[in-house]
């Protein structure tokens, strides 16, 4: 075992708003019935958060469940326990129709925080970013430029960004130029 | 002369003097000013020459609707060409030269045209140029293309330094127009608690209604516009942008939105132009409205200009055209330009109304000042010349003659208004002819319909045809309730502000002056300006029987000019539905098309330059790769090391030395790209059955198997390596390119056909990287990697035998290994966590270096499956070819009742016992057949061609067998083995290939099962 | 007929031009006539042409919904090219390419067609051996096509950047004789040759029905009126489902939007036509001195003349990598057409299940480069019953999975 | 550029995160199926102008398949639902009725004709 890397080996800019390469988190995929009873606790068990509501993120201590379609969940954990988790979740889950699968090493992972952190993603992504459509807790899949993404809102304000390994780099690039910092939009 | 006034200019800062250049020499203006206002205040009337005619030209307009004066801007890599000089706001260093001439605007030697023009009349170059045939490209398209086009192209190398940006904007209402109607609609609107988008153009707020007077709740315009901003900046749901302006309304309430961010600043850093992308559920079109020329004789010489435009130089800037103006009209709005142009100063030589009851009030204003008005008359002509010399006057009702000549040095005209209705227009909305007014209106039982079926634009102000103050208030108050109602927010009634201004009395169409103007004047008579399309034109155009609308303005460009237009289109169709003794209504409009003035490429491609103008995929080992020599490949979104070459190496050299290496040592690839899709559940075997040709449900628990993905429509559409790994779990590997759609395959088939399956997939295809390890000495470094981390996986041949896969360790690492080969030789693909790929392979490439370790790429891969005769998907297959054809019979399962292709199959082209089949080729002289060969059969068919019994599919030259070997598809080919036949090459050479075995190399599958 | 000429012009000058007479007459119809086209489009209009000229039939109508030359005719990039894959393909579009070259001087019309040639980008090594692959066809095909190396693309295309950091040029399928004309111009001249040879132009004419007596066409239901026939040709792109339908028969296809924009004109800055399918682009410059560009179909069933914006994001991005000083271009009008497309995208030129009636659609994004070449072709199957240029197009191919596909060797645009 | 609402994650996706699937409630021929059966299973495609049904992807979004009624003429949307359906369902098919009464595509038509 060595030491794993992320994609962009964390990458940081500053402009409007700090873009960060937030280091690697473990993720599993969930497929499954979400109204089962023993998937919720599998759940529970695993992130510590309760399965979340239609595009929502249901945040916890050390773990979180995100909503990614009517039958699937993304759960975080902490990186090193994701091999672990999946199995314990795959354990719990035998004899329910379900999938999990380790992602941890296939996604890269970006924070935004900062005043401009809602224009930054709001210049790529078709989604109403403004605060009265988007708050803490809401969680969308949708395109960033020409890349599919996930993001979602933090209490503290700032933005969580999953997408693709493969585009980490791309990512990190798109969103530090709609960070520049002379292009705020002032729109919020 | 066009000067500056001592006074007014009420968006001029005349403390802050700008400096800037005018083809080279050195000028003044203000701060404030815009760049036809700063050239108009240094006495420079003539901006530009015509495009056909190269006639001199002057500015006509104060606005986006202006056709004449466009510039080239700047230099070097910030040149842009066709700027207009109305919407250029003037900045210290710009750099202005006027464009379509040569050698010099006041000496073009393609002013012969204007000679000539009596030949070059509308549709002329389609009767002509004819014969003889080579030289109409040779010659005459030359000459007209170098004469035509308005700015120079800028540079080949040009790099523009600027960059764009998007941004996405959603909003209840988005008003358009930050001029008195829309700022009232925005206000109401807000009110009722909708969120509000208000998009103006100009750097400026409140439209005409400054310049043109009046009062609003009692005071001047302007109390009532800065009181109104005040509010609407203090209100949370309400977003105002100012030099950001609605370019076109698309489907479902989408507002493109293109701002100017820093045209009048250049340079000043982050993005040049921002493209908003807006979704709105209402938009309020408040965008005024245009005046239209009139249409005399020499209605083109500088100096004739609308007569609105005229008062917003001299209260907007302090700039008069003139020092004696003549007016010409039809309406009442132009006496307030004599009024205004009196005011400050100017000699208003005389009024010409052409109404032979004149005006109302306004008349009389003018009147009392001593300014002589004549009814009933009609500018002749305005004599030819770089500007305006002398104005001859006659009667309206008349030919032309009994003309008075009067010298002024400038005009000004009003022919009307058209409201501007190209944002209700854009996506579908339909106008009605307002007769009183001649102008088309936007029709409100016919709006743009939006995704629920209902009307989502609403016209409002002057756009929706109201003239005066108090009308356009009212309508906006109104507009802007029901903009927010529609939106879905209770209905307010939001109570107008009170407008006042002067009455005026009713318009009079006028659409040729003299209205019966002989065939001389109407051939000096201009329509559309830049395009230099004239009265006679379109009169000829009718005449020919180029009747529709879309004929005619075809046939003489009208309105296809860089204004689309704006000035033109109401005029050309009097005059057309005129000779067709029609009436405009039938006549009909032509379709008004986004944008709604030009908008930068730039803006539109947004960010997507250089770096991020599409993602690069990367591999966890890009970067290792990139370090050593690869020579990339893109491959989809992906990027492959086509090979790894050495210094001193060509590509060839290198893939041959690693074809070598690979064959004898041991070689390395990159196989991350390669898609690993997770099937599992209770009926995963059964789907899987269905998903390929061969039989996967009885695959046995740790064991591999190569399968074959058909279309429906039976074509070969992806193959791979599937591996079973639980009872009711599969991995199915497939090819770089099929990752996501073969994902996407297998979700909508899930989705939507065997919905009650139960089977999940999910895409790990980036969690692992994926190295193949590969040659004779393959096994002996993983076992040393194992060795130097005391203990690993098994992987010798009975503990992990050819096409299984096993879980373990591997020198440390958490790995999953296949026993799989794509090129014949002992091989392990081996999957390790993305993010420890690097290390992983690091640790091959130190371990192996006792073995001769080489990376190799792409072109290797390929070569060594040909030497092999494996097939690869994109090479042998093209979407056109089934598995039959590749003697892929043995992996289509003929227990399994269905799966996706069978039926296809079964059709008789596909059950065709001609079809091309894959064979080897190998040349006779052991050379390389050229890429996509055809070979020859006898004879030519029913079209003259010559007819082809097969292609070449690969072709490589083999470094493991010193010759060049191929791989095609040939009739009836299996069973012509070792007969010769002819690959024709481009360049007239034949190639002499004999039909082989496709196995090439280690036919008994030795090396690959050691 | 009066002739166009140099002389002509000069004469008229003279008199103000007053004494040109009509292009095309503006007649109402007959009664019956031998054969009627629906459809006054470039197609159509060829269609009829070839049926007099080459087949001598002249009591003909060409019956039009809107105004002649109004539909995609008017609405395309203007390419002209004949460097397809399939031989089927290859020889119909030659075929057009090599009356184009004449085209001016039989309609006695200046269509302006201009052999600048075409360069189709190769920018991945797919690419290269597609292109590769469709030079060898053409090489015996008899299309004259040549592959050539970025070194040259550069010198033919100065405005291009060779080393784009995505996807560098790596080459290019040039065809020399390939090029554009003037798209209004291919409509109203072969107008107003039919008009001049009898054919009746009849505009503003909607075909409501198609009356059949015992399983053969008998003639079509109009909004000036019912009007005889003994064959009609269908030649209606963007409603032939429609048309189709009247008359009781369904075709294997649907209609989507394509779009196309220019920019404002400025001075000649590039004389051939560039396509560059992997970046999904194609532009070459008018006459005039616009760029005028065009890229890809929308994907949803549409009959509005309006596609969606992202497609022109799509086509610009690509351009500005392409040629950099496009960014600072503006784009002065974009517009749409509604293109039909079949399961194979390639068109349908064939009899149909109903006697006497054929069908001419189909065309996808390609159909403008086709006109003389379909409108012989499809005079010749009305004329005869058979034509070699259409044998492979008929609708029944689909049935025996008998494909002709383009798509193959990376012609993703047209 | 469209928007619709994907029934399984009740976004107002514009059609960027969106691809267009084609004609939906196709009926799916296998082998056993005659040649006529099978060729307009896979080719014979309703294009009507105006009432037609059709498959969308929630691509850059959930990923879920999903049905929408729109109008090729006007653009409108009567409505999107599931794709685990072999028919529109009724509520949508009335407010079809309700704003092009008279409607038909396929074996669906307007219920009270």
């Amino acid at each position: 075992m060595s030491n794993p890397v992320t994609a962009t080996n964390g990458a940081a800019f500053t402009g409007i708003a700090t873009v960060k390469d937030a280091g690697l988190q473990g993720m599993i995929t969930l497929r499954g019935d979400l109204a089962s009873k023993t998937l919720q606790a599998a759940v529970k068990a695993a992130t510590g958060a309760e399965v979340p509501g239609q595009r929502k993120v249901s945040l916890a201590e050390g773990g979180a469940a995100a909503w990614m379609s009517p039958d699937e969940l993304l759960l975080l954990v902490p990186y090193e326990e994701a091999v672990a988790k999946t199995a314990e979740l795959a354990e719990a889950l035998k004899g329910e129709h379900a999938l999990a699968a380790n992602v941890s090493d296939a996604r890269s992972f970006f924070s935004i925080t900062g005043e401009g952190a809602r224009e930054v993603l709001a210049k790529i992504a078709p989604v109403d970013l403004s605060p009265e459509s988007f708050a803490p807790g809401d969680f969308r899949r949708s395109r960033t430029a020409q890349v599919a993404a996930a993001f979602w809102l933090q209490e503290d304000g700032s933005f969580r960004v999953v997408c693709f390994r493969s585009v980490g780099v791309y990512m990190f690039n798109l969103l530090s130029n709609a960070a520049h910092p002379q292009s705020a939009v002032g729109a919020y | 002369m066009s000067t500056r006034l001592a006074k007014q200019g009420r968006l001029i800062d005349r403390s802050k003097q700008i400096d800037f250049t005018f083809n080279g020499k050195r000028m003044q203006g203000y701060a404030g000013d815009s760049l036809a206002s700063a050239l108009l205040a240094n006495d420079q009337m003539m901006m530009g020459r015509s495009f056909k005619y190269h006639r001199p030209r002057g500015v006509v307009a104060a606005g986006s609707e202006e056709p004449n004066a466009l510039m080239q801007l700047g230099s070097g890599d910030r040149y842009e060409p066709n700027q207009r000089a109305t919407t250029t706001e003037l900045f210290s260093g710009l750099t202005a030269k006027s464009q379509n001439h040569w050698p010099s605007l006041e000496f073009d030697v393609m002013a012969i045209n204007n000679k000539l023009s009596r030949f070059l009349t509308a549709g002329f170059y389609y009767k002509m140029f004819i014969h003889p045939r080579p030289l109409w490209k040779h010659l005459y398209e030359p000459i007209i293309r170098k004469s035509a086009g308005l700015g120079e192209a800028p540079d080949n190398e040009l790099k523009d330094p600027d960059t764009y940006e998007h941004f996405y904007f959603f909003a209840d209402v988005v008003v358009v127009g930050g001029g008195v109607a829309g700022l009232q609609s925005a206000k109401a609107a807000a009110l009722s608690g909708a969120k509000v988008l208000v998009l103006e153009q100009n750097n400026h707020w409140g439209g005409r209604a400054p310049v043109d007077g009046g009062t609003i709740d009692g005071d001047a315009p302007e109390v009532w516009i800065e009181k109104t901003l005040d509010a609407l900046r203090g209100m949370k749901n309400v977003t105002l942008r100012d030099r950001c302006m609605a370019s076109g309304v698309y489907d479902h309430g989408y507002v493109l939105g293109y701002e100017r961010l820093t045209d009048h600043a250049p340079g000043q850093g982050g993005p040049r132009h921002r493209l908003w992308r807006i979704r709105t559920k209402q938009i309020v079109t408040a965008t005024g409205a245009i005046e239209r020329p009139l249409s005399f004789a020499g209605n083109d010489v500088p100096g004739v200009m609308l007569a609105a435009s005229m008062r917003d130089y001299v209260v907007n800037w302090g700039v008069t055209p003139g020092q004696k103006v003549v007016v010409a009209t039809n309406n009442d709005d132009a006496y307030r330009t004599a009024l205004c142009l009196h005011e400050a100063g100017v000699e208003v030589v005389r009024v010409v109304d052409a109404r032979d009851t004149g005006g109302g009030a306004l008349m009389e204003a003018v009147r009392e000042k001593g300014i002589r008005v004549e009814l009933g008359r009609a500018i002749a002509r305005v004599k030819d010349g770089p500007r305006v010399t002398k104005v001859a006057i006659c009667a309206q009702n008349g030919e032309g003659g009994a003309q008075e000549e009067i010298d002024a040095d400038a005009v000004a005209m009003s022919g009307g208004w058209s409201p501007v209705v190209h944002l209700w227009s854009h996506c579908g909305g339909k106008l009605n002819w307002d007769k009183e007014n001649a102008f088309f209106r936007p029709d409100p039982a016919r709006p743009p319909l939006g995704d629920n079926g209902e009307g989502f634009v609403i016209a409002t102000g002057s756009a929706n045809g109201n003239l005066g103050l108090g009308a356009v208030l009212e309508d906006a108050a109104v507009a802007g309730a029901k903009a927010a109602e529609c939106a879905g927010f209770p209905a307010k009634a939001v109570a107008a502000a009170k407008g006042e201004s002067m009455t005026e009395a009713a318009m009079e169409p006028v659409w040729l002056m003299p209205a019966k103007a002989d065939i001389k004047l109407r051939m000096k008579t201009w329509l559309d300006y830049q395009n230099d399309v004239k009265v006679s034109d379109v009169q000829l155009a009718a005449r020919e029987g180029y009747e529709s609308v879309e004929h005619t303005k075809r046939y003489t460009t009208l309105g296809m000019a860089t204004d689309q237009g704006k000035l033109s289109n109401i005029n050309g169709l009097a005059i057309l539905a005129d000779s067709l003794n029609s009436e405009i209504p039938q006549v009909g409009t032509t379709t008004f098309r986004p944008p709604y003035h030009p908008i930068s490429m730039g803006a539109i491609g947004g960010e997507a330059r250089g770096e991020i103008f599409q993602p690069v995929r990367k591999t966890p080992i890009y970067d290792w790769n990139d370090a050593n020599g690869a020579d990339w490949e893109p491959v989809g979104q992906w990027r492959r090391p086509f090979a790894y070459t050495r210094s001193g190496e060509s590509r060839h050299d290198a893939v041959n030395r690693e074809v070598k290496n690979t064959r004898e040592n041991l070689g390395l690839l990159d196989a991350s790209t390669l898609g690993k899709l997770i099937v599992k559940g209770p009926d995963a075997g059964k789907f899987l059955d269905m998903m390929y040709t061969n039989m996967m449900s009885t695959l046995k628990v740790g064991k591999c198997r190569y399968g074959l993905m058909c279309s429906e429509n039976g074509f070969l559409s992806d193959d791979g390596v599937v591996a079973r790994i639980d009872e009711d779990t599969w991995l199915c590997h497939t090819t770089t390119g099929g990752a996501d759609s073969i994902h996407a395959h297998m979700e909508e088939w899930l989705q939507t056909e065997w919905w009650d399956w139960k089977v999940y997939v999910a895409n790990v295809t980036e969690q692992y990287a994926q190295v193949a390890v590969v040659g004779p000495k393959a096994r002996k470094v993983l076992e040393k990697l194992n060795a130097q981390a005391g203990g690993g996986m098994d992987l010798s041949k009975d503990a992990l035998p050819f096409m299984e896969w096993r879980d373990g360790q591997i020198g440390g690492f958490e790995a999953r290994a296949y026993r799989i080969s794509f090129s014949g030789e002992l091989s392990y693909e081996i999957a390790v966590a993305a993010s420890e790929g690097q290390a992983f392979w690091d640790a091959l490439m130190e371990a192996g270096k006792e073995f001769n370790v080489m990376p190799y790429g792409t072109e290797t891969l390929h070569i060594l499956r040909a030497e092999k005769g494996f097939i690869m998907i994109g090479d042998e297959t093209d979407g056109t070819v089934i598995p039959q054809d590749l003697n892929l019979q043995w992996a289509l399962s003929k227990k399994k009742e269905d799966y996706l292709g069978k039926r296809a199959h079964l059709r008789s082209h596909m059950a065709d016992p001609d079809r091309w089949k894959l064979v080897g080729l190998e040349t006779v002289d052991g050379s390389v057949l050229p890429d996509g060969a055809y070979a020859k059969g006898n004879g030519i068919n029913a079209n003259g061609q010559q007819n082809v019994i097969g292609r070449v599919t690969s072709t490589y030259y083999s470094a493991t067998l010193g010759r060049g070997i191929a791989m095609g598809l040939v009739k009836h080919g299996p069973k012509r083995m070792g007969e010769v036949i002819e690959f024709p090459g481009t360049d007239g050479k034949i190639f002499k290939a004999k039909i082989v075995d496709p196995v090439f190399y280690d036919k008994e599958g030795e090396k690959q099962n050691v | 007929m009066k002739r166009y000429s140099a002389f002509a012009v000069a004469r008229e000058a003279l008199r103000y031009h007053t004494g040109w007479e009509r292009a095309w007459r503006s007649p109402e119809p007959k009664r019956h006539y031998d054969v009627i086209i629906v459809g006054a489009g470039g197609h159509g209009l060829a269609t009829a042409y070839y049926l007099g000229k080459n087949f001598g039939i002249t009591n003909v109508a060409i019956i039009e919904k809107g105004w002649l030359g109004g539909g995609n005719t008017g609405r395309n990039t203007t390419i002209i090219r004949s460097n397809y894959l399939q031989d089927p393909s290859a020889a119909i579009y030659e075929k057009a390419r090599s009356l184009y070259e004449t085209m001016s001087q039989d309609l006695n019309y200046n269509v302006m067609f201009s052999p600048r040639g075409v360069i189709m980008l190769a920018q991945t090594e797919h690419e290269i051996r597609g292109y590769k692959r469709t030079a060898h066809a053409n090489a015996l095909q008899g299309v004259q096509t040549e592959w050539i190396s970025p070194e040259r693309v550069k010198e033919i295309v100065p405005i291009i950047n060779l080393h784009g950091p995505r996807y560098p040029v790596l080459g290019g399928l040039w065809q020399e004789r390939g090029g554009t004309a003037r798209h209004d111009a291919v409509a109203w001249g072969y107008a107003r040759a039919c008009s001049d040879m009898g054919m009746d132009i009849i505009q503003q004419c909607e075909v409501t029905g198609v009356r059949t007596e015992g399983g053969r066409v008998a003639g079509v239901e109009t909004t000036k009126g019912p009007i005889d026939c003994d064959k009609l040709g269908m030649v209606v792109a963007g409603n032939a489902s429609h048309l189709s339908e009247m008359a009781g028969f369904r075709l294997p296809m649907e209609s989507v939007a394509l779009q196309a924009l220019v920019s404002e004109p400025i001075k000649p800055c590039m004389d051939v036509v560039v396509m560059a399918n992997t970046v999904h682009g194609y532009m070459s410059q008018s006459d005039k001195g616009e760029m005028v560009i065009g890229g890809g179909t929308d994907a949803a069933n549409n009959y509005t003349q309006r596609g969606s914006f992202h497609h022109i994001e799509e086509t610009v991005r690509a351009l500005v990598e392409t040629f950099p000083m496009v960014s600072r271009l503006k784009m002065l009008r974009q517009w749409g057409g509604i293109v039909d497309v079949t399961g194979d995208r390639s068109p349908l030129i064939s009899k149909t299940p109903v006697g006497n009636c054929f069908i001419n659609a189909g065309w996808g994004t390609g159909g403008f480069k086709a006109i003389p070449g379909s409108g012989w072709a499809m005079a010749e199957l009305m004329a005869t019953g058979h034509s070699p240029l259409t044998e492979e197009f008929t609708i029944d191919r689909f049935k025996e999975g008998k494909f002709i596909d383009e798509s193959v060797a990376a012609g993703v645009a047209h | 550029m469209l928007i619709l609402e994907c029934p399984y994650c009740g976004v107002k996706a514009e059609e960027t995160e969106l691809g267009a699937g084609g004609e939906a409630h196709l009926k799916r021929y296998g082998p056993g199926s005659d040649d006529d059966q099978f060729h307009d299973y896979l080719f014979m495609r309703e294009n009507p102008k105006g009432v037609h049904f059709e498959r969308w992807r929630h691509a850059n979004g959930c990923g879920k398949w999903f049905h929408a009624a729109r109008c090729t003429m006007t653009m409108e949307v009567f409505g999107t639902y599931a794709a685990q359906t072999t028919e529109p369902p009724q509520e949508i098919k009335d407010k079809i009725t309700a704003k092009r009464p008279g409607w038909s595509w396929r074996e669906f038509s307007d219920a009270a004709e």
